[in-house]
C-alpha cells in the first residue's frame, strides 16, 4: 500500500494530478498520525509501569472510588494526554513568540515524516523510495533545530544550556550512526529499506537467520554502536544531558507546558520508535521472521517489525531505570574517541569480509 | 593504550551488572512490591508487616483530643508545650467537686479527683502543634492524649482532619459557657478583681 | 499573711535545715505548712548556691588531655605559655578550664597557636557569640582543637557593648571566615580584617542584632509585617 | 592550547532547585559550562533555634533539637541529651545507653541511605534512589513503633528516654538487619561500581585533608580525605568505647584520596560498621528502667559547656551556658553540615556544571542544620 499505487486507484487521477498527489499524501498521514498517538500512550503507558516494576513499585493501580486510573491504572496515559490538552500552555513574556510556537512543530516535523520510510510489513510502506535509509538519517537531524530554537526562544539560562548542549550531542552522534549505517549498506548494496529487508531473508549455516547482525562481526559492533547511538540522539538516558532534571530542570523545555509540552513529548517517543525501527530494520531482519518458515506471509511482517522494534524501545527505557547521566564532556569524548574510531574499523572489516568470503 | 580497552570492559561489564539488577526486580515485582494502595489498603500493610502487629504500638503522634470532663484545669499541659499552642483559661467554681447542671459543668473526673475549676476556654491550635506529645506526659487526669493508637479505645484514629480554613483548625475543647452566665453563678469572682 | 504565722515558719525553716523535719509537718494550719515547706526548699537552694559551684566546663578536656593530676592542665600551660610570649595579652589568670585574654593581638596569637608544634591547633571547632545581659559587654568565645594532639582549648574574648571589634582569624582558619560572619550576624561583632563582614544567615538588611538580649523584632520588614497575627487566637 | 575565556555569566543555582537538598542557592559564575566561583547563599530556612531555646526550658527545647538535622533527628537528640546530662552530672542507667546507641545507629544508616540515594538522584540514577528508601522506610517504621514519629521523634530525653522498647522491637531490628546487610552489596553492584558513576565522580571535587581541616569538616567528608577522625573513637561519649568497629577511610580507589567517589564509599562502607555496632548493642543490652534517671525538674547549676557527638554528618556540638535557672541562658549548635557547604567554592573550582552538584550532592548537606 504505497503512495504510487494509491495515486493510481484514485478514480479522479487523471484530471487533477496536483490534487490527486495531496489527497493521496494526506490519506497516507493520516493513519501515520494516529499510530504515532496510539503508540505514545502506549509508550508512555509502558515507561510508567516497567520503571515502576524495576523500582520494586506497583505503579498506578486503579483504586479508590469513583474517578481512577483504571483497572492496572490502563487510563494512566489517557488521563496524562488529558491533562496535557486541557493545561493552559503559557508564553513568557519575555520568550520569543514566534520561535516559541514554532519550536515544538519543527520537532516533531523532524520524527513524524521519518515514517514515511519506515517498512512496517512486505508491501505496507508509506513510500518505497530507493535512499529510504539515507532519507530517514537526513530528515532526523531536522528535530535538533527544533530544540535548539525552544532552547533559545523560552529566554532563559537554563533552556540555554539545555539547546546548546542538545545541540552538540545530536550534531555529533549523527556520524557514528550514519558511519555504521554504511557498514552495513556495503553488504547489501542499496539505500531502499525493503531491499536492505530482502538481502536479509533465508539463513545462514542452516540455522540462523540471515540478518545482518549475525553475518559478520564488525556488522554485530555495528549495530550496537548504531542503537547507542540513537538513544543518544533521542536524549535518553545516560545521555539526557539537555533535559537534566537534576541538573537544568527540563532543558530547553523548561519553559513549556500545556498542548506545546505534550508535542515534545510525543516527539520524543516518536524518535525512539523510528530509531528502534531502523536498527530493527537495518540488523534484525525487519519484518523477516528469525525462523525461515514460520509465519513468513506478508500480514505476519508487520508483526515480526513491530516486535523487534518494541524491544528495542523496551531496552531503551530500561537504560532510563539503571544507569546515572554522563556528563557532557565524557558524552563527546565516547563519541568521539570511542564510537568513530570502531565504526571506521567497521567499514575497513566489512570491506575486507565480504572482499574475502563474499 | 591498554587503559582504553580496559575502560570500555569494564564499562560493558558494569553496565551489564546494572541491567542485570534491574531485570530481576522487574521479574519477581509480585514479591517484594513496596506500594500501598492507599484508599484500599491502610497501615499498617496487611499482609506484609514489618514483624509485629500495631497494638504493640508504644505511643501514636496524630491529632490532640481532650475529654473535657476529666480536664481539672492544672495548666500542666500549657506550661509543656514548646511552641505554646495551648490556650487555657479558667475560674474558680466556689464548690469544690459539685456539679453544676446548668452550665453543665461534672464536679468529680472520672478517676475521682474533685474539681476546684471551671474550665471555660480550652482551645489547641493545630496548626501550631509540632506533635511532640510532651503535653501529654504531665497531665495528672490522663484527659489530654493524641487519638488512635494506644488511646484507640478512647478515640479512634484521626490523621485525615484537614480543613479549608486555617481558623477551623483551632480546635475549641471546652463547653460553650456565655458569660453573663459564668458571672451571674459567681458573683464574688468580680468583687474580688475590684 | 499575719507576722506571727511568719516568725513561725522561720522557726520551723531554722531548725528544719538544723536536721528536724517535723518542727514543719506539726504546724496544723496546712496553708502556713506548705508556705514553710517552700520556704525550706528556697532556703536549701540559696545555701546550695552560695557555696563556690566548680565549674563543671571542659571537664572532658582534663579527661582526655592529661593523666596526671599534679601536672598542670593543658589551658594553663596554654596560658603560661602565652604569658611570656605574649607578655600583657592575658586578661585574667586561666579561670577554671578556659583562657580570658584582651583581644589586642589575637591574631598572632591564633597563628601561634596553629604553627607551635607541641599545640598544634588546627581546627577551629565553634565560634560562640555571648552577651553577659543588658547593657553588659559582649564576648566572643573560640574551641579550638588539634587534630594530631586530640587536645581542645576555649579561648574568650571581651569586647564592650556599643562598638565590639575582635581581630578575625579568618586566614588562620578558613572556616573563621563563616563562623565570624554568623557571629557578626547575631551579635553585631565586627571582625577586623574579615574579607567580606556581611549577614550569612538574616538578610543583608535587617536591623537589630537578633542574639543580644535587648533585641526586639522590628515591625515591618521591606512592607511585610514581621510577628505573625493570628485572629481567634489571644 | 591557550583556553578561550568568554566573560562569565552569573547564574542562579536558586533556591528552589531540584538538587540543592532544601532551600540553598548557589550563585555561580560560569564560563560556558566551566565554573569560575560558587557563592552559596543560605538563611532562607532560619527559623532562630538558638533565640528559641532562650526561652524554652531544657525539656522544650528537645523538639527544637529534631528540627534542626531533620534526617537524623536522634542523633540531634542524643547530642542534646548527652551535653545537659555531664552538666548535671546524671548517670544514665544502662539499658538507656544501649537502647540509645541502637536507635542512634539505625538512624545514621537511615540518614545515609537518604544522603546515598539523594546522591545518585544529582548523578542522574533514579532506581538506587527508589532501593534506598524502600530499605529507610523499613527503620522508619521502627521507630514509629517505638515512638510514634517517623521522622521527628522527641525520643531521647535528658537523663533517659520517652518509652521502652515495645515487645517485638529486638526481634524487628535482628530481622531488619538481615534483610538489610544484602541489600548494600546490591546497591554497590548497581550504583558503586557502575562505570559511568565511576567517571562521574572519580577524581571530581578533591578536597585535600589539610583544606578540610582548615575548613572545619568532618564526618564521612573529613574521612573521605583520609583524615581518621571518628568522635565515637577518639572521645568517646555514652558507651562507644563497649562496641568494636573500625572507621572507614577514603583510599582513592577510584581517583585520588578525598574525591567525590571517596566520600559516597565511606558512607556504604560506615553502614555496614553501624549494623555492626547495632548488632552488637542488641545482644548485650540488660533489662532495667528507662525512667529511672529523669530528673522532676531540670535546672542544671551554673556553668558553661562544649560537648561534641558523632552525627551522620559530622561533630555535632552544643555549646551551652546555663545560669542555674531551667532555661538555658545560651545555646549554640555547631552545625557539621555548616562547615561542610563552607568548603563548597573552594573545592568547586573549575569544574563543570553538573559536576558542582555532584559535589553538593556529595557533602550530604541538610539546610535545616545549616540555617538553624
Amino acid at each position: 500500500m504505497t503512495v504510487d499505487q494509491l495515486i493510481n486507484w484514485l478514480p479522479f487521477g487523471t484530471d487533477w494530478p496536483v490534487i490527486t498527489f495531496l489527497t493521496a499524501v494526506i490519506i497516507c498521514a493520516l493513519p501515520v498520525f494516529l499510530f504515532i498517538a496510539v503508540y505514545a500512550l502506549v509508550a508512555i503507558y509502558g515507561e510508567v509501569k516497567i520503571s515502576s516494576f524495576m523500582a520494586d513499585k506497583v505503579g498506578p493501580m486503579g483504586q479508590g472510588v469513583g474517578f481512577h486510573a483504571g483497572k492496572w491504572g490502563l487510563l494512566q496515559p489517557v488521563a496524562d494526554a488529558l491533562k496535557l490538552i486541557l493545561k493552559e500552555d503559557i508564553i513568557p513574556a519575555a520568550a520569543d513568540k514566534k520561535l516559541f510556537i514554532m519550536a515544538p512543530f519543527v520537532v516533531f516535523i523532524g520524527a513524524f515524516i521519518s515514517f514515511a520510510a519506515l517498512p512496517f510489513g512486505q508491501n505496507t510502506i508509506i513510500a518505497d523510495m530507493n535512499i529510504g535509509i539515507f532519507y530517514i538519517l537526513a530528515v532526523g537531524s531536522l528535530s535538533v533545530i527544533g530544540i535548539i530554537l525552544a532552547g533559545w526562544s523560552s529566554n532563559n539560562k537554563w533552556s540555554l544550556y539545555g539547546g546548546m548542549r542538545s545541540a552538540a550531542q545530536i550534531v555529533s552522534y549523527e556520524i557514528p550512526a550514519g558511519l555504521s549505517i554504511i557498514s552495513i549498506i556495503m553488504l547489501t548494496e542499496t539505500l531502499s529499506m525493503q531491499g536492505i529487508n530482502e538481502f536479509q531473508q533465508g539463513t545462514i549455516w542452516g540455522i540462523l537467520p540471515n540478518w545482518i547482525i549475525f553475518n559478520n562481526p564488525f556488522s554485530f559492533i555495528a549495530f550496537f554502536i548504531f542503537f547507542i547511538s540513537g538513544v543518544a540522539e533521542c536524549n535518553r538516558t545516560p545521555f539526557d544531558i539537555p533535559e537534566a532534571e537534576s541538573e537544568l530542570v527540563a532543558g530547553a523545555f523548561t519553559e513549556y507546558s500545556g498542548m506545546r509540552y505534550a508535542f515534545f513529548f510525543l516527539s520524543e517517543y516518536a524518535e525512539m520508535f523510528v530509531v528502534s525501527g531502523v536498527s530493527a530494520t537495518a540488523f534484525l531482519g525487519g519484518w523477516n521472521s528469525p525462523i525461515s518458515g514460520f509465519f513468513d506471509s506478508p500480514g505476519w511482517g508487520v508483526f515480526w517489525f513491530m516486535g523487534k522494534t518494541l524491544s528495542l524501545v523496551f531496552v531503551m527505557i530500561w537504560f532510563r531505570w539503571t544507569f546515572p547521566r554522563l556528563r557532557v564532556d565524557q558524552l563527546m569524548s565516547i563519541c568521539w574517541k570511542v564510537f568513530l574510531p570502531f565504526s571506521l574499523l567497521n567499514i575497513f572489516g566489512v570491506g575486507i569480509w565480504s572482499l574475502l568470503v563474499g | 593504550m591498554s587503559n582504553y580497552f580496559s575502560n570500555i570492559f569494564e564499562a560493558v561489564s558494569t553496565l551489564f551488572t546494572g541491567l542485570g539488577i534491574t531485570w530481576r526486580h522487574m521479574l519477581n515485582i509480585r514479591k517484594d512490591n513496596v506500594t500501598l494502595q492507599y484508599p484500599e489498603e491502610r497501615w499498617p500493610r496487611p499482609e506484609r508487616d514489618i514483624g509485629f502487629n500495631i497494638d504493640d504500638y508504644n505511643v501514636i503522634r496524630s491529632r490532640l483530643q481532650v475529654d473535657i470532663d476529666d480536664c481539672i484545669g492544672c495548666m500542666k499541659c500549657e506550661r509543656a508545650c514548646p511552641v505554646q499552642c495551648i490556650k487555657i483559661v479558667t475560674t474558680k467554681s466556689g464548690a469544690k467537686g459539685e456539679d453544676l447542671p446548668d452550665i453543665n459543668h461534672t464536679g468529680v473526673t472520672s478517676n475521682g479527683t474533685k474539681k476546684a475549676l471551671i474550665v471555660s476556654r480550652f482551645d489547641i491550635d493545630m496548626t501550631e502543634c509540632c506533635y511532640c506529645n510532651l503535653c501529654t506526659y504531665p497531665c495528672p487526669e490522663e484527659c489530654i492524649y493524641m487519638t488512635g493508637g494506644p488511646n484507640s479505645h478512647k478515640h479512634p484514629i484521626d490523621y485525615e482532619f484537614s480543613q479549608y480554613d486555617r481558623n477551623d483548625l483551632i480546635y475549641k475543647f471546652a463547653k460553650e459557657i456565655d458569660d453573663e452566665k459564668l458571672s451571674k453563678y459567681f458573683p464574688q469572682k468580680e468583687e474580688a478583681k475590684a | 499573711m499575719s507576722d506571727e504565722q511568719i516568725k513561725l515558719i522561720e522557726k520551723a525553716v531554722a531548725n528544719a535545715l538544723a536536721g528536724d523535719m517535723d518542727a514543719i509537718n506539726d504546724i496544723e494550719d496546712r496553708v502556713t505548712r506548705s508556705k514553710a515547706k517552700a520556704a525550706l526548699v528556697k532556703a536549701k537552694r540559696l545555701a546550695k548556691a552560695t557555696t563556690p559551684a566548680e565549674d563543671p566546663s571542659n571537664t572532658d578536656e582534663l579527661k582526655v588531655g592529661d593523666s596526671a593530676p599534679t601536672e598542670k592542665s593543658l589551658s594553663e600551660k596554654v596560658a603560661a605559655c602565652l604569658n611570656e610570649k605574649f607578655p600583657n595579652s592575658l586578661e585574667a589568670e586561666d579561670v577554671n578550664g578556659h583562657i580570658q585574654m584582651k583581644g589586642k593581638n589575637w591574631f598572632k596569637i591564633a597563628q601561634y597557636l596553629r604553627d607551635n608544634p607541641d599545640f598544634l591547633f588546627d581546627s577551629l571547632q565553634c565560634v560562640t557569640g555571648y552577651d553577659f545581659g543588658e547593657g553588659e559587654d559582649l564576648e566572643v568565645r573560640y574551641n579550638l582543637h588539634s587534630m594530631t594532639h586530640n587536645h581542645t582549648i576555649e579561648i574568650r574574648i571581651k569586647t564592650d557593648r556599643n562598638n565590639p571589634k575582635v581581630p578575625s582569624v579568618e586566614q588562620v582558619w578558613r572556616i573563621g571566615d563563616w563562623f565570624e560572619r554568623e557571629t557578626f550576624d547575631m551579635y553585631g561583632i565586627e571582625f577586623e580584617g574579615h574579607s567580606n563582614m556581611i549577614r550569612i544567615l538574616c538578610p543583608e538588611d535587617w536591623e537589630g542584632w537578633p542574639l543580644r538580649k535587648d533585641y526586639e523584632t522590628q515591625e515591618t520588614y521591606h512592607g511585610i509585617v514581621v510577628p505573625k497575627v493570628k485572629d481567634g487566637w489571644e | 592550547m591557550g583556553v578561550v575565556h568568554g566573560d562569565l555569566m552569573t547564574l542562579n543555582i536558586g533556591p528552589q532547585h531540584p538538587s540543592t537538598h532544601g532551600v540553598l542557592r548557589l550563585k555561580v559564575k560560569t564560563d560556558g559550562e566551566i565554573i569560575s566561583e560558587v557563592e552559596p547563599i543560605i538563611g532562607y530556612l532560619h527559623r532562630c533555634f538558638e533565640k528559641h531555646c532562650e526561652n524554652v526550658t531544657y525539656e522544650q527545647v528537645i523538639p527544637y533539637t529534631d528540627r534542626c538535622d531533620y534526617i537524623a533527628a536522634m542523633n540531634n537528640n542524643f547530642g542534646y541529651a548527652v551535653t545537659v546530662e555531664e552538666l548535671m552530672e546524671i548517670k544514665v542507667p544502662e539499658r538507656v545507653e544501649y537502647i540509645r546507641v541502637i536507635v542512634a545507629e539505625l538512624n545514621r544508616i537511615a540518614s545515609h541511605l537518604l544522603a546515598l540515594g539523594a546522591y545518585g538522584l544529582d548523578v542522574g540514577a533514579f532506581t538506587p534512589f527508589l532501593y534506598m528508601f524502600r530499605d529507610r522506610e523499613r527503620i522508619l517504621d521502627l521507630f514509629e513503633t517505638l515512638c510514634g514519629a517517623r521522622l521527628l521523634y522527641n525520643y531521647i530525653w535528658v537523663g533517659g528516654v520517652s518509652h521502652d522498647l515495645p515487645p517485638g522491637f529486638i526481634g524487628a531490628v535482628y530481622s531488619f538487619l538481615d534483610y538489610f546487610e544484602p541489600k548494600i552489596e546490591e546497591y554497590n553492584e548497581l550504583l558503586t561500581y557502575n562505570k559511568i558513576f565511576i567517571e562521574r565522580t572519580g577524581d571530581v571535587g578533591v578536597m585535600p585533608p589539610e583544606v578540610a581541616v582548615s575548613y572545619g569538616v568532618t564526618g564521612p567528608n573529613l574521612r573521605g580525605s583520609g583524615v581518621k577522625w571518628d568522635i565515637r573513637k577518639d572521645e568517646p561519649y555514652s558507651i562507644y568505647d563497649k562496641f568494636d568497629f573500625d572507621i572507614p577511610v577514603g583510599a582513592g580507589e577510584m581517583g585520588t584520596v578525598g574525591d567525590c567517589w571517596d566520600r559516597y564509599y565511606v558512607r556504604m562502607v560506615e553502614m555496614k560498621e553501624s549494623v555492626k555496632i547495632t548488632r552488637q548493642a542488641l545482644k548485650g543490652i540488660p533489662a532495667g528502667d528507662v525512667h529511672q534517671a529523669l530528673p522532676k525538674k531540670i535546672r542544671p547549676p551554673q556553668g558553661s559547656i562544649y560537648k561534641r557527638t558523632e552525627s551522620p554528618r559530622g561533630d555535632l556540638a552544643y555549646y551551652i551556658v546555663s545560669d542555674g535557672s531551667p532555661i538555658p541562658y545560651r545555646l549554640k549548635m555547631r552545625s557539621p553540615a555548616f562547615t561542610a557547604l563552607s568548603v563548597l567554592s573552594e573545592i568547586s573550582q573549575g569544574w563543570m556544571m553538573s559536576d558542582v552538584l555532584a559535589i553538593l550532592g556529595s557533602l550530604d548537606i541538610v539546610l535545616g542544620e545549616i540555617d538553624r
